[in-house]
């Protein structure tokens, strides 16, 4: 019954629904318990950034989201939508765009077919038009005919960014973007980010390079042993750097 | 005395490959209904049968007859179809000084190079296939030859026995192929010997093999080309296999027909009765021998492979199956064979009403002659 | 000249169907320096790596390692010689002891890796410098412990220790410090300063902390070919590597980090 | 006319009969090469599935009177039903080990298919008629080409041609090409990678199937009939490179039209000749003639 | 300790065997027993699969049985001849395989077996499809006569605890240490300085002339050599021997030989034994169908067991060493 008068509210007036509600969550690989009762909110059109250090279960949240952990429980709302019990593809499929960690370009297909690859996931929006996409991202439309993953590190991952800006999803999850890329490209990174912000897109970073992430967040989760342990807004940053540096090493 | 207080007999047939139908289950059918119409007792004690499937292969074939000498203490072993395991067994069974009993297989070097005292030879050979088979085509005037031969020792030797056949009759042999046992597709040979332009195409191989390389020749407008088929081994089920349209006038040599008189067809009825088939020359050859060896051990009162040996080749063998058969001191059992000849569709009366017999071949002219043998226990 | 050089490259280039990553590269290490290898993502360092230790075979040019054309020794050879490289993801036998990881590296000195008849006790020989290389890296407490249950930081050092054991003359580092928190990245800086004495080192690395740190030299890659090579102030002074490196002409040179 | 002293007729005659087995070839390990592209299981029990593809043709006819046409429809699709059982309720616990599991798993239902056709119908084949509308022969001037065996030919290379546009030209291909390589990535973007692995066995296991039911006029039906026609296609798939469908359709029906002219010139080294190439093949590239070096 | 008493026990069992057994059933294990541990030196401890072993296995019996048939050398020397010939083509197929990993290398091994397979079909001293027969067994050291299967038992025994002993001593000899270091690890092993390739191929090399060893009895027990021996089904029956024993366990292959030889030739009365005992007629069929439930072993070790019998059981009778369980990880990774 709640869950029916959820998605009413969805539908109807979306704009009060978080975008992604995250209650109680644990997850395993095999016999690991990576995740403890994570829990955590995202609105809709904000972008949260997850820090932590390695193996902090960051990645593996992103991961549980899509169902990609082994086994899990508690809860997980995509705009209001129960997923706990949901396979993988379907978890898409309430518009949620996923950006791994290693990138995930496919060799076998040309640039422009790994930009075409993911299908549109949402009724009503339309994402963005291969023009816009091109058009934000110039080096792509350029080798837009080459293989995959003969393209440099940081095309790579843009074009990890990119195709799921194309399917409609309207809430992103995007795994350290960041890592390993020149601060040339870094930058570019974040100006998409700010851009797509200002488009009313609702992201959720991992990041290790708080630099990158700091100026683009309105709040911060940190996560520390498979526990949401902090968790602030963009203007108490300040306030929090010494906790920062004690968690993160800042 | 009969040792261990049973006469126990091994009968080792091909029951689900390509000569199945030749001999296989119908062969232990066979001996079934000897060791019944002997009364499942030989002076007072009880005949025991054994069977195995061994796949037409030499391994499976040389396993099972040396447990079954060696464990379960079989007097007898009698087989229904290949070559090679017949060698191998030739040799264990001598060895192991038992009575061993050749079918259907058709290799004359049982009675030769690998003759016994314990075997008998005791249905055909490729000698008797390839004389009966080979002068009838080269008088019809087929004179060269092109063969298609099975891949082992039985297709050797029936190749063999056919080219002297043809040479002592002037006649040439273009050329031959090999095919493994049990091929499927035929077709490539077909057209090798087609380029070769004989005018007869020998087949030596049997059952199954025989039936697809007569359908394919068919596929291939083979005879409607010109060339003549010549089906060296050809069994009743292979007929009914191929169906007399496609199988109508194919001449073989053959030691046994259902049809031929009042004894084989009362014989053959009560066979047709448990097996629904009416028996090939295997089936019908296994049952005479197996009553043959009963009666031995009866008359000699002892199981000793020796003693019956040396009744069986001294008594001879009269009855639906063979009228006046000896076994040669080389094992081989000599008695009339028979030329015949697929009917066509038209002459056919009833289901089983295939062939119709062209001539005898006496038992003197249809085998080797000792004289010819290599066996070394002729005496010369 | 006095400069002795342990490694040479003459021209070096690699190409992948008509796509050049390496082009015409001349780099020269000195015996005794830490060298870094940067530059943006698919300059072609991981490819330079995987030249220089045969792992692919260059399209042209030579590679001289003391003085000895290298360029068509076999893989495994060049390891012989004296050159270990180590990979972007740690390279450990997970299901070896940690005692036996090192073991492997000091194993081939003895001669009898084919000897199939001789007991495994013939080993026990090797465990006392084994674990002497152990005390360098700090892991001596986890000699007996199987190797999957180390902590990531800590399969970095027995890593290294590993790659001692093969008394390279030159080891060759690809993003020794990727993937690792902070305290992690320190204690590799310095395990890398503390085992660089009386040895050349070859790295790769995008963490400017640790290059401007412990670097005596600097070669940067852009398109597959040396834009600027010298020491970090050197290097960082240059208006063509911020512009490469930064997207900036401003500013100081450093890591995404 | 004589080539090296052999008969053009002859030759030609033989390459053509090559050609037909090269379709059999191109067509199991089409099967095998799209199975492993996506399930990285290297299906052992294709050659027992072509076998039961026949079967189903020859029982078909035998107990149901249904034709070689509905056969050749039905057959694949019921083969390809139980290829999705098989994937459904063994194949899948298996990817998440080694490949070699699978190819261990399907070595193991061959066996009991084989085990279980034989027990009920012997080792020997059965025979099946070529269909009405095919039997007679094209009289080719140097042979007389059986109708059926030019419908064999063409069929196959329909198929496979059919098959290679589907996969490498249209979106369906590309997340069959993408599930490939990344299954758990594909499946987040939203497709249903699972059903895709599912359907992509069935329809492997269907072309196993079909080729079956064209193989029963010409070859009888027999259970070893895919045992004996299994290793040659690995080798097959070997040459033209693991996972490589031009490739697998390519060298299927140029290995066949070499055999044949292997039978010509050679005839002993005809069964051995594909193996000889392979091992060539391998010394020169080792991921064969269209596979990418991993 | 009881490592060591178990082994006892079963040396002891092996010793009095032939007393209840029928002793040419007790050799043909042992055979297949050395096979299957020679292809488990193998797959076990580098992680490569075969299934090319019956290539081993088949030539090294024609080659034996040609030597003591048509040469009429001695007994040693049949086995000898016939494993220098299986170590050579281990030579030569490694060669040619072991560059390539995992799946690949398998089909290769396959492949190349086959090949074999045919040049057994056609070369002319295997005699083709008819095998060579009457092999003789020949003399032990020139006097003692093989005639007699109860001699020969304890020759084959002895014959077997040698070559299982070299297997032990492989294992944990410095090269097998290398061994695991390139299954745990290969580039790390290359990078180390080990030529990888050399060493795989030592152990094919090893493995397939073990194998050869076991082909070369095989023949000399039975007295003939077939070319059921060379086919790939062999090459099958090994690897499910080693299965269902337990993979990289040193007694699993084994334990896998004996259930597998006795199921193919006791199922027959298995089956009767079983009718007997719960009435049920059906059971009496299953003789026949020794593939069937061959397969359906497969399957379930495959599904359930990846194990095997000796890995399930290993971990219920001893306390398992940390180090042990690592050795038992089954196929390669
Ligand atoms: N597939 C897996 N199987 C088992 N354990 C895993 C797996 N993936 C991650 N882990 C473990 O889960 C824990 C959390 O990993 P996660 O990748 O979520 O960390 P992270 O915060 O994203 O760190 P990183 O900076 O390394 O990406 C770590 O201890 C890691 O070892
Ligand atoms: N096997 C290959 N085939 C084709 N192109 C390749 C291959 N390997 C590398 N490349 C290309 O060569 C270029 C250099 O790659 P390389 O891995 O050396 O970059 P890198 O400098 O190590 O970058 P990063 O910092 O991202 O690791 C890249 O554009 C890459 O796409
Ligand atoms: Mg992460
Ligand atoms: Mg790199």
């Amino acid at each position: 019954m709640q869950a029916i008068t959820e998605n009413f509210t969805v539908r109807h007036n979306g704009s009060t629904v978080n975008a992604l509600e995250i209650k109680d969550l644990k997850a395993w690989y095999g016999e690991s318990h990576i995740l403890h009762d994570v829990n955590l909110t995202v609105k809709r059109g904000e972008v949260v950034t997850l820090l932590g250090r390695n193996g902090a279960g960051r990645t593996s949240t992103l991961r549980a989201v899509m169902g990609l952990t082994g086994h899990r429980t508690g809860s997980i709302k995509v705009n209001g939508v129960e997923s706990i019990g949901l396979p993988t593809f379907q978890v898409a499929h309430l518009g949620v765009g996923y950006c791994p960690e290693e990138r995930g370009i496919f060799s076998s297909l040309s640039t422009e077919e790994n930009l075409m690859l993911p299908p549109l996931v949402s009724r009503t929006e339309k994402g963005m038009s291969i023009e816009e996409i091109y058009a934000m991202f110039p080096n792509l439309a350029e080798r837009r005919h080459s293989q995959g993953t003969r393209l440099s590190g940081g095309e790579q991952q843009m074009l990890a960014v990119a195709r799921i800006l194309r399917t409609g999803a309207r809430l992103l999850l995007l795994d350290e973007i960041s890592e390993g890329l020149a601060p040339v490209i870094v930058q570019a990174l974040a100006r998409m980010i700010t851009a797509l912000k200002a488009k009313g897109y609702t992201i959720v970073m991992v990041e290790q390079n708080f630099r990158f992430a700091a100026p683009l967040a309105d709040r911060f989760y940190v996560m520390e042993h498979g526990q949401i342990v902090e968790h602030f807004a963009a203007d108490q940053l300040h306030g929090k750097m010494d906790v920062l540096n004690e968690l993160l090493g800042v | 005395q009969i040792t261990d207080d049973v006469v126990k007999i091994g009968v080792i047939v091909d029951k689900t490959g390509v000569y199945s139908a030749n001999g296989g289950p119908g062969g232990v059918r066979a001996v079934e209904m000897a060791v019944k119409d002997f009364g499942g007792m030989v002076n007072g004690k009880k005949i025991e049968i054994v069977s195995a499937d061994y796949q037409n292969k030499v391994d499976i074939a040389l396993s099972k007859a040396r447990e079954w000498f060696d464990v379960d203490k079989v007097d007898m072993i009698i087989e229904s179809t290949d070559s090679a395991a017949s060698i191998a067994m030739q040799k264990l069974a001598a060895e192991k000084k038992r009575v061993m009993i050749f079918a259907g297989s058709a290799t004359t070097a049982l009675t030769n190079k690998e003759c016994s005292p314990y075997g008998v030879h005791y249905v055909y050979d490729t000698y008797a296939l390839a004389t009966g088979t080979g002068r009838a085509v080269m008088q019809d005037g087929g004179d060269s030859w092109y063969f298609i031969t099975a891949d082992y020792a039985f297709g050797s030797s029936l190749e063999r026995d056919t080219t002297r056949v043809i040479q002592d009759m002037k006649g040439k042999v273009l050329g031959t192929i090999k095919h493994p046992l049990s091929a499927s597709d035929f077709s490539s040979f077909l057209l090798q010997a087609q380029a070769s332009k004989a005018k007869v195409i020998g087949l030596a191989n049997a059952g199954k093999d025989t039936q697809n390389s007569v359908r394919q020749a068919a596929e291939f407008g083979i005879v409607s080309g010109g060339q003549k088929l010549a089906t060296l081994l050809v069994f009743d089920t292979d007929i009914k296999g191929l169906g007399l349209k496609n199988a109508q006038g194919l001449l073989f040599t053959t030691g046994f027909y259902w049809d031929y008189n009042d004894e084989t067809r009362k014989w053959s009825r009560r066979f047709y009765d448990v097996h629904k088939a009416m028996p090939t020359m295997i089936q019908a050859g296994m049952y005479s021998a197996t009553m043959h060896y009963l009666k031995s051990i009866q008359a000699t009162g002892t199981d000793n492979a020796d003693a019956v040996m040396k009744k069986m080749k001294e008594s001879e063998i009269n009855d639906f199956f063979a009228k006046g058969g000896r076994i040669r001191e080389d094992g081989r059992m000599i008695h009339d064979m028979y030329l015949a000849e697929a009917k066509k569709p038209s002459e056919s009366k009833e289901e089983w009403d295939i062939m119709k017999i062209k001539s005898v071949i006496p038992r003197d002219q249809a085998f080797q002659p000792l004289s010819e043998s290599t066996c070394p226990l002729v005496k010369k | 000249m006095a400069e002795d050089i342990i490694l040479e490259t003459r021209n070096l280039t690699k190409e992948f169907k008509g796509f050049t990553a390496v082009s015409g590269v001349n780099l020269r290490i000195r015996r005794g320096d830490i060298h870094a290898l940067i530059g943006p993502n698919g300059a072609g360092k991981t490819t330079c790596f995987n030249l220089l230790t045969r792992f692919l075979t260059a399209t042209e040019g030579q590679i001289l390692f003391n003085a000895e054309d290298i360029t068509n020794v076999p893989t495994a050879e060049i390891a012989r010689r004296g050159i270990i490289r180590s990979f972007q993801i740690s390279a450990v036998f997970p299901h070896l002891t940690v005692l036996e990881n090192v073991r492997v590296g000091l194993q081939r000195s003895l001669g009898t890796t084919f000897h199939f008849w001789k007991s495994g006790t013939t080993l026990a020989q090797l465990n006392s410098r084994a674990m002497q290389l152990l005390s360098e890296v700090d892991l001596e407490r986890f000699a007996d412990t199987l190797t999957v249950d180390l902590p990531y930081g800590r399969k970095r050092a027995l890593e290294i220790a590993t790659t001692l054991a093969m008394e390279p003359e030159l080891m060759l580092l690809d993003e020794p410090t990727q993937g690792m928190g902070h305290e992690d990245v320190h204690r590799v800086t310095e395990l890398i300063k503390k085992v660089s004495a009386g040895r050349t080192i070859l790295m790769v690395e995008h963490n400017m902390a640790v290059v401007s740190g412990i670097c005596d030299r600097i070669t940067v890659l852009q398109r597959g070919a040396v834009l600027a090579e010298g020491s970090y102030a050197e290097v960082s002074g240059n208006a063509q590597v911020m512009e490469a490196y930064m997207g900036t002409t401003t500013g100081v040179l450093e890591g995404a980090h | 006319m004589e080539i090296f002293g052999i008969p053009l007729q002859a030759m030609l005659s033989q390459l053509l009969l090559g050609l037909v087995n090269g379709s059999f070839y191109a067509m199991l390990s089409l099967g095998l090469a799209v199975i492993f592209g996506l399930l990285n299981v290297i299906n052992f029990a294709h050659g027992a599935l072509y076998m039961v593809g026949a079967f189903l043709a020859w029982m078909g006819l035998a107990y149901f009177d249904a034709n070689y046409w509905i056969m050749l429809a039905a057959a694949p699709v019921l083969t390809g039903a139980f290829g999705v059982f098989i994937e459904k309720t063994m194949l899948r616990h298996l990817y998440k080990l080694d490949h070699l599991y699978g190819l261990l798993l399907t070595f193991g239902i061959t066996l009991m298919l084989e085990g279980l056709f034989r027990s009920f119908y012997g080792v020997s084949g059965q025979p099946y008629s070529v269909p009405e509308a095919l039997s007679g022969a094209f009289n080719l001037g140097f042979m007389m080409l059986p109708k059926y065996r030019a419908w064999v030919v063409v069929a196959s290379v329909v198929i496979c041609l059919a098959t290679w546009y589907v996969i490498e030209k249209t979106k369906v291909g590309a997340y069959l090409r993408a599930g490939t390589e990344n299954p758990k990535l594909v499946e987040a973007f939203g497709i249903n990678v699972p059903l895709m692995v599912t359907l992509t066995y069935g329809f492997g296991v269907a072309l196993a199937a079909f080729a079956g039911v064209l193989a029963a006029p010409v070859t009888q039906v027999s259970p070893l009939m895919g045992s004996n026609l299994i290793i040659v296609v690995f080798a097959v798939v070997v040459i033209g490179g693991m996972g490589s469908i031009l490739g697998s359709i390519i060298t299927g029906l140029g290995l066949g039209v070499i055999e044949g002219l292997a039978r010509v010139f050679y005839p002993e080294l005809s069964a051995t000749v594909v193996f000889i190439i392979m091992a060539i093949v391998l010394m020169l590239r080792p991921a064969g003639l269209f596979g990418k070096e991993k | 300790m009881s490592k060591k008493f178990s082994y006892g026990v079963v040396c002891l069992a092996a010793l009095v065997a032939p007393a209840f057994i029928y002793p040419v059933f007790l050799m043909k294990v042992l055979c297949f027993a050395l096979f299957a541990c020679a292809f488990n030196l193998l797959i076990g401890f580098t992680g490569l699969l075969s299934f090319g072993h019956a290539a081993f296995f088949g030539a090294a019996g024609y080659v034996a049985g040609h030597v003591l048939k048509v040469w009429g050398l001695p007994f040693e020397l049949g086995l000898l001849s016939g494993m220098a010939v299986a170590a050579l083509i281990g030579l030569v197929m490694g060669g040619l395989a072991i560059r390539r990993q995992g799946i690949y290398f398998t089909m290769i091994t396959l492949a190349l077996a086959q090949m074999l397979y045919f040049v057994a079909l056609q070369a002319p001293f295997t005699g083709g499809e008819d095998g060579l027969q009457g092999i003789p067994r020949g003399n032990l050291l020139g006097a003692i006569s093989l005639g007699n299967d109860m001699v020969l038992y304890y020759v084959v025994l002895t014959i077997f605890l040698g070559a299982f002993a070299i297997i032990v001593r492989t294992i944990h000899s410095p090269f097998g240490q290398v061994l695991k270091a390139i299954k745990e690890n290969e580039p790390r092993a290359v990078s180390l300085g080990y030529d990888v390739h050399r060493y795989k191929l030592l152990a094919f090399v090893l493995s397939g002339a073990l194998a050869g060893l076991a082909g070369a009895l095989k023949t000399v027990i039975l007295g003939f050599e077939t070319l059921t021996d060379v086919h790939w089904s062999m090459s099958g029956l090994v690897v499910l021997m080693t299965l269902v024993g337990g993979l990289g366990t040193l007694a699993g292959p084994i334990v896998g030989a004996v259930v597998i030889i006795a199921l193919e030739n006791k199922l027959g009365d298995f089956g009767n034994w079983m009718a007997l005992v719960t009435g049920i007629e059906w059971f009496r069929s299953i003789g026949e169908s020794v593939t069937i439930v061959t397969g359906l072993i497969f399957i379930v070790c495959v599904l359930a067991f990846r194990r095997g019998i000796v890995g399930e059981l290993s971990p219920l009778v001893e306390v398992p060493k940390k180090q042990d369980k690592a050795s038992v990880s089954t196929v390669a990774a």
